[in-house]
């Protein structure tokens, strides 16, 4: 499990220095917009990896979409 | 331009340096199922089998390599050759699946059934039902979906697989290939895979025929010439029920349309003391189920060809008069066979002709009423065969060589 | 950047084949149908035109805008973004659920041992090789890697005529009309349905007069090679195994004579899935990007793909669930997205062209 | 890792500005009058030349006084002689000037007594240098601030004989040679036609290394001729000594592994080359002609594939392609198949395979990467070692390797067939030669981890940077993606001559779709580099 957490930060930096020199290069208009954006989804991804190695993840999007559309429908899946 | 390029190079060289050190990294450490053909037991044939407690016992056979290997009568050879090139491990378990895995205990290397070719079962499993064993080759992903199967009858499998050829280095492909020839070209026999039965298992109006082999003379060091794969085994779903003749086999092979020669022999019109050989060829088999008030009928239709093989006198055989004669009685030996053939099938209550099937095909309707009982039905049902016979060559000569 | 790429008609039209053959081939949807599967697949096809008519009407009328655009063009800022992020959301799920096919797939056939994080880890990695070079290159790299998975799909089809038993086509209809045509709803919605996506890729068509021309042919090309692939599963295997099994064309594949050409499937899914995750991850990414306003999305390539690795093994937590869930949730999740929003698009468009 | 690129980044940005600065050409300046100041001038630019000779001499009844000024071996003695110093001394040859006196003296030079078949006034004194370092002779006339350069040129160059590199059964056996004269004189032998232009520019601070970039006139696209000639001329470097430095200058990959600038040593196919649209590059110095833009394909076509019947060229195309894959894959699939995906081999055949590997300590992998190895050692061997020394590698490749490794059980006997088999496709692609072994590890790599998977994810990564490679503005894979089917038919297989009426159209048809748009897409790449530039 560690060495999973160990490799998952490794691949996130390697990740981040991948791109960063890109992203520096944005012209300032964007910048801001694209940084924001890059490190959220890198953040949701890293973390939701990380959950997923600890075995904790939360409920599963399709579980959620099955009650919904259970609430909807009506139907019994 | 020559900025840029500097740029590029310094990334790109760091990126491919970086996708280097992975590659290697993992080529190193990774490689979870990775497995050189040195590292598996090869299983060229595999017998199941039930032992008097009520387990699975599961035989292994497993070629060794350099002694199988063809056309090196090298320097070893002489000493090796009275090796055997095969060795057998068996296992016992509570199940097929644990008595497989079990296996490891007695093995140096993991165990590979995917180039398996043959199934041998036993008796005793085949009356307990095949569902197990079926259900195993189908669920795992390196089983070998068209080996061949073979049914042992009155021996404990492992016998049979005991047995050396003297024609191939390893065993079980001797008897592979001679169920191939035989339903080819003599018809005592029948191919099946295991795929095919697995088909039939599941069909609701059809039921399995399995090979037989047995063992012709129990001797100390048994060969396969010793044993003869000859007739075949009736099942009920997956459940062993009887068994056909040689005689019987061929009927059904007839009647199935899946034999391409198959000689026969009677006593000549002249002189009841020699006999002539024929060799049929292009039998043309169809099954119908006509309904007579509801009631199936079972009809057989047969079509077939055939040369003159071999006559023991010297009579033209070739005049018209003569031919249908020979005809005629040829047609009624077919007839016979067909005839002892459905005639076992019915007094077992196994499908092993598919009219369920045939039923259940062209008419749905009709099958919903009678599938629940239709063993019953099937073993009452009445019977038509008609058989065409036609002669249509005679080798080289028309007619014997008359001795002096 | 986005507005410039350009994609012949031809790439294009190997492009929606590739996603059409995804993981279809290998998952064979029909297979509940049993011997009617080529009906249910036809029925499904039929209806799969005309869901590609209804999308190719939607570009036509608002050509060089991508999905995102016509949303918010069609239901005003707000409500279009949301509508948007459900698509981009849907697009994003898509990919997951195709990778985690593919590992479950190598998983059961052929890689038993090695962890499926890896294998789908491999595959990404490729998938954001390939979105980094942007779709022009994809398009061309298809051009140079379709052939191969027509090649395979023929050689099977052909290797496998010993084994074909017409027997199975029969009884037909034995259990009615209504479990085809669940079958066929099933089938609508994945594969043919799935290809809403390419609505953010129909404003790359270099020439947009081509673009009827081009998605017809592809959907009419792949919809006949996957009706082969399901009759030769249906007349090698039987109804019965075909409905019984996981991947069905593992194992009709098994039954070539002398060689088990079972590797041959996983390269064409291999294949399949490059473009399938290619084209919903592209979507995802310019979806973004238009809604944030860039106008270059390749910075935000490898956290994304980060995201859809994570959500790959998220989704489900075995096959089992996987099975269930595709075959019994999946097709009422999907049509909305697939059918209800697009017509409700056009709706919008005619009502305005009448007002 | 970041900051120590951003320095990089700057170092070389500095170092480019320091570039532009040193690259401004000379002031021109003139040619002093005096002969004393003329002569220094000469002793200080010529010091410790000793090849350079002058020669005075006094003409017109001694009143006018001229000096000669030639390098020693690259002017010919014999022209110099035959065509200057003696008409020159001719007694006779001034009694027209000295009646007149109207004329000047050096168009009178060259109007009416010099005999050399070129001749050319020059009034700036670097230019004189500039000739004289050419093997022309320079005549300096007293109080006169012109001279006169004359083509005296002659040395020693190798006579044209049949190239090594590119052997053929049939077709000419002629190759380029090191004189850029001769090399234009062959192709100019193919093509006579006004239209081949021969535009010759020099490259090279130090060496001025004559380099010309030749093109058919109304079949090259004018926008292909201006790039090339744009990138020739931003080349900035000291010296020129092989086209290969003007290949790596010019490249629009340079760290990809795949070429994508072309050469021959053969006047026909660059002959061929040209009359497709393509644009020639002769260096000076080299026998080997540079073409661009250079796509994938032509690395798989061979001049005599249109010299022989196209149903024959045809098996050999198909030949080379298959050869290309055996010599990529054949490795990478043999430990796939032997490690992963053993059900694929029928019984026999893993048998056998099995029984050769039994006694083997290694795996498949490292067999096929040690047999690899040993095979660019020796390859390399081969080509470096002298020819007598040659022969004794390739016993000792073949006795070590071949046969005593084997009977060591070090290495089994498929691996040798393997290894050889892969060798033997790797030559029959020349211009991938030195590519295909590193894609021949990395496919074994892939194999050894994730076995045909493993394979076809390098497969398709590989195509995807074949699809982003593009040469000189051209696609490299063209015309088979993006595919144009009118120039399939000199792919796989080589349709007959008359079947391909048309030019290729990727490189010739500007005004149809396919170029433009390419054309598009590279000059978006340019503005795009020319914008970091300026930031």
């Amino acid at each position: 499990m560690a060495l999973n957490i160990i490799l998952l930060v490794i691949i996130a930096i390697i990740m981040v220095l991948l791109d960063l020199p890109g992203l520096l290069k944005i012209e300032k208009k964007n910048k801001i917009k694209v940084l924001i954006s890059y490190f959220l989804l890198l953040l949701t991804g890293f973390t939701l990896g990380l959950l997923l190695i600890l075995e904790r993840e939360p409920v599963s999007p399709t579980v959620i979409i099955e009650r919904m559309l259970n609430l909807i429908l009506g139907i019994g899946l | 331009m020559m900025l840029d390029l500097g740029k590029n190079s310094l990334k790109n060289i760091s990126l491919r340096s970086a996708s280097l050190i992975i590659l290697v990294f993992f080529s190193l450490t990774g490689c979870w199922d990775n497995k050189d053909v040195t590292e598996i037991n090869l299983i060229t044939a595999v017998g199941v089998d039930k032992t008097t407690d009520g387990r699975v016992e599961v035989t292994f056979e497993i070629p060794r390599p350099s002694l199988t290997r063809t056309g090196q009568a090298g320097a070893g050879g002489g000493e090796n050759s009275r090796e055997k090139a095969v060795s057998l491990v068996s296992s016992k378990g509570d199940t097929a699946f644990i008595a497989v895995r079990s296996m490891v205990e007695k093995l140096a290397k993991d165990i590979f059934p995917s180039k398996m070719e043959l199934l041998l079962i036993g008796e005793d499993l085949a009356r307990a039902g095949l569902q197990e064993v079926f259900d195993l080759m189908e669920r795992d992903p390196e089983s070998n979906m068209t080996a061949k199967v073979l049914l042992v009858k009155g021996a404990p499998v492992k016998q049979v697989m005991e047995a050396e050829s003297e024609q191939e280095k390893i065993p079980s492909l001797h008897l592979v290939k001679s169920i191939t020839v035989n339903q080819d070209t003599f018809g005592s026999s029948k191919e099946a895979r295991v795929i095919d039965i697995l088909r039939e298992v599941a069909l609701p109006g059809k039921d399995p025929l399995i090979p037989v082999v047995e063992i012709l003379e129990e001797k100390e060091n048994l060969k396969v010439k010793n044993i003869l794969v000859s007739g075949s085994a009736a099942f009920r779903g997956d459940k062993l029920v009887g068994y056909l003749t040689a005689t019987e086999t061929r009927g059904w092979l007839l009647a199935e349309n899946k034999i391409k020669a198959s000689v026969y022999s009677l006593p000549s019109p002249n002189d009841e003391t020699k006999n002539i050989s024929f060799e049929m060829y292009c039998e043309n088999g169809q099954k119908k189920v006509e309904f007579i008030e509801g009631k199936p009928k079972l009809v057989i239709k047969i079509k077939a060809t055939g040369d003159i093989g071999e006559s023991q006198e010297p009579t033209d055989l070739t005049q018209p008069q003569m031919l249908k004669k020979l005809e005629n009685k040829i047609k009624q030996i077919i007839t016979e066979e067909v005839n002892s053939a459905l005639n076992s099938a019915q007094k077992y209550h196994s499908d092993i002709f598919g009219f369920g099937d045939i039923i259940h095909r062209k008419n749905p309707q009709e099958w919903q009423k009678i599938k629940d009982n239709w063993p019953e039905i099937f073993s009452k049902a009445p019977t038509e065969i008609t058989v065409e016979v036609k002669l249509k060559r005679s080798g080289y000569t028309r007619k014997g060589v008359e001795p002096l | 950047m986005m507005t410039n790429v350009k994609i012949s008609g031809y790439q294009l039209a190997l492009l929606i084949m590739g996603f059409l053959f995804g993981s279809t081939a290998v998952l064979n949807p029909t297979a509940m149908a049993g011997q009617d599967a080529w009906l249910a697949y036809i029925l499904a096809w039929v209806g799969g035109f005309m869901l590609i008519w209804l999308y190719v009407r939607i570009a036509l009328i608002n050509p060089s805008l991508t999905l995102v655009e016509i949303l918010k063009v069609t239901f005003g800022k707000y409500l279009g973004t949301v509508i948007a992020l459900l698509y981009i959301w849907y697009f994003l799920h898509l990919a997951a659920l195709v990778l985690r096919d593919f590992g479950e797939h190598m998983n059961v056939t052929v890689f038993y041992r090695t962890p499926m994080t890896f294998i789908i880890s491999c595959f990404a990695l490729l998938i954001a090789y390939c979105l980094r070079k942007g779709l022009e290159v994809t398009g061309r790299a298809a051009e140079i890697l379709m052939p191969y998975l027509f090649i395979f799909v023929i050689i099977i089809f052909f290797l496998l005529i010993p084994e074909y038993d017409t027997n199975n086509l029969f009884p037909f209809l034995e259990k009615g009309l209504t479990p085809v045509i669940q079958v066929a709803f099933g089938v609508l919605t994945f594969p043919f349905g799935e290809t809403v996506t390419f609505l953010m890729i129909f404003p790359a068509l270099y020439s947009p007069g081509q673009l009827k021309k081009v998605s017809f042919a592809a959907f009419g090309v792949m919809g006949f090679i996957i009706l082969g692939i399901i009759v030769r599963d249906l007349l090698s295997l039987g109804p019965d195994l075909l409905t019984r099994l996981v991947f069905p064309p593992s194992l009709s594949t098994e039954l070539t004579p002398e060689l088990q050409l079972e590797p041959l499937i996983s390269v064409n899914f291999l294949l399949g899935g490059w473009v399938k995750i290619t084209v919903c991850l592209y979507a995802a990414l310019v979806g973004i990007a238009q809604l944030l306003g860039l106008n270059d999305y390749k910075h935000l390539v490898l956290p994304l793909v980060l995201l859809a690795v994570g959500l790959a093994m998220w989704l489900y937590e075995d096959l089992f669930k996987m099975m269930d869930w595709t075959a019994n949730v999946y097709p009422y999740y999907a049509f909305p997205l697939q059918f209800g929003i697009p017509l409700l698009i056009l709706l919008v468009a005619k009502i305005r062209k009448l007002a | 890792m970041f900051s120590w690129l951003k320095r990089k980044y700057k170092f070389l940005k500095t170092m480019a500005q320091a570039n532009q600065q040193k690259n401004e050409q000379p002031q021109a300046e003139k040619i002093p009058q005096s002969f004393p100041e003329l002569r220094a001038k000469l002793q200080q630019v010529f010091a410790e030349c000793g090849d350079f000779k002058t020669r005075e001499i006094l003409v017109g009844d001694e009143h006018y006084r001229l000096i000669i000024a030639w390098m020693d071996n690259l002017a010919s003695n014999q022209i110099l002689h035959e065509s200057l110093i003696r008409p020159l001394l001719e007694p006779q040859a001034f009694c027209q000037f000295l009646e007149d006196k109207e004329e000047d003296l050096a168009v009178f030079l060259k109007n009416n007594v010099l005999i050399a078949a070129e001749l050319k006034e020059v009034t700036d004194f670097n230019q004189t240098v500039e000739f004289i370092l050419c093997g022309e002779s320079v005549i300096y006339i007293e109080g006169s601030s012109t001279a006169l350069a004359a083509a005296t040129r002659g040395w020693e160059t190798r006579t044209v004989t049949e190239p090594e590199t590119e052997t053929v059964v049939r077709g000419p056996r002629e190759g380029f040679v090191e004189d850029l004269a001769v090399n234009c004189a062959l192709l100019r032998r193919k093509i006579k036609n006004p239209n081949l232009k021969m535009e010759m520019m020099k490259i090279g601070r130090q060496t001025k290394t004559t380099v010309c970039v030749c093109y058919l006139k109304g079949i090259a696209d004018p926008a292909l001729v201006q790039e090339a000639k744009t990138r020739l001329q931003k080349i900035n470097i000291d010296a020129v000594l092989e086209s290969g430095y003007l290949e790596e200058m010019i490249e629009d990959a340079p760290l990809s592994f795949f070429p994508t600038v072309g050469n021959s040593e053969k006047p026909d196919v660059v002959a061929a080359k040209i009359l497709e649209g393509r644009v020639g590059i002769f260096c000076d110095g080299t026998p080997f002609v540079l073409t661009v833009p250079y796509l994938f394909l032509e690395t798989l076509q061979a001049s005599e594939d249109y010299y022989t019947r196209a149903i024959s060229s045809s098996l050999l195309r198909t030949v080379r392609i298959i050869c290309f894959y055996v010599s990529i894959l054949l490795p990478g699939l043999y430990v796939a198949f032997l490690n992963f995906h053993q059900s694929v081999l029928p019984l026999n055949f893993l048998l056998t395979i099995a029984a050769s590997r039994e006694s083997i300590p290694f795996s498949p992998f490292t067999e096929a990467l040690f047999m690899g190895i040993t095979f660019e050692i020796l390859q390399e061997a081969g080509i470096r070692m002298p020819r007598p020394i040659g022969q004794s590698v390739s016993i000792v490749g073949a006795l070590v390797i071949g046969e005593a490794s084997v009977r060591a059980g070090l290495v089994s006997d498929p691996m040798v067939i393997i290894t050889a088999l892969t060798a033997i496709s790797t030559f029959i692609l020349p211009p991938l030669q030195r590519v295909l072994p590193f894609f021949r590890f990395g496919f074994t790599i892939a194999a050894n981890i994730l076995g045909l998977l493993g394979i076809f994810f390098f497969l398709i990564a590989l195509v995807i940077h074949l699809c982003t490679l593009r040469s000189f503005g051209i696609p490299y894979l063209a015309p088979l993606a993006p595919l144009s089917l009118s120039d399939i038919k000199d792919t796989f297989v080589r349709f007959p001559l008359w079947t391909m009426l048309t030019r290729p159209r990727d490189l010739t048809w500007p005004e149809t779709g396919q170029a433009a748009k390419y054309r598009a897409g590279a000059e978006q790449l340019l503005s795009k580099m020319r914008k970091k530039e300026d930031r």
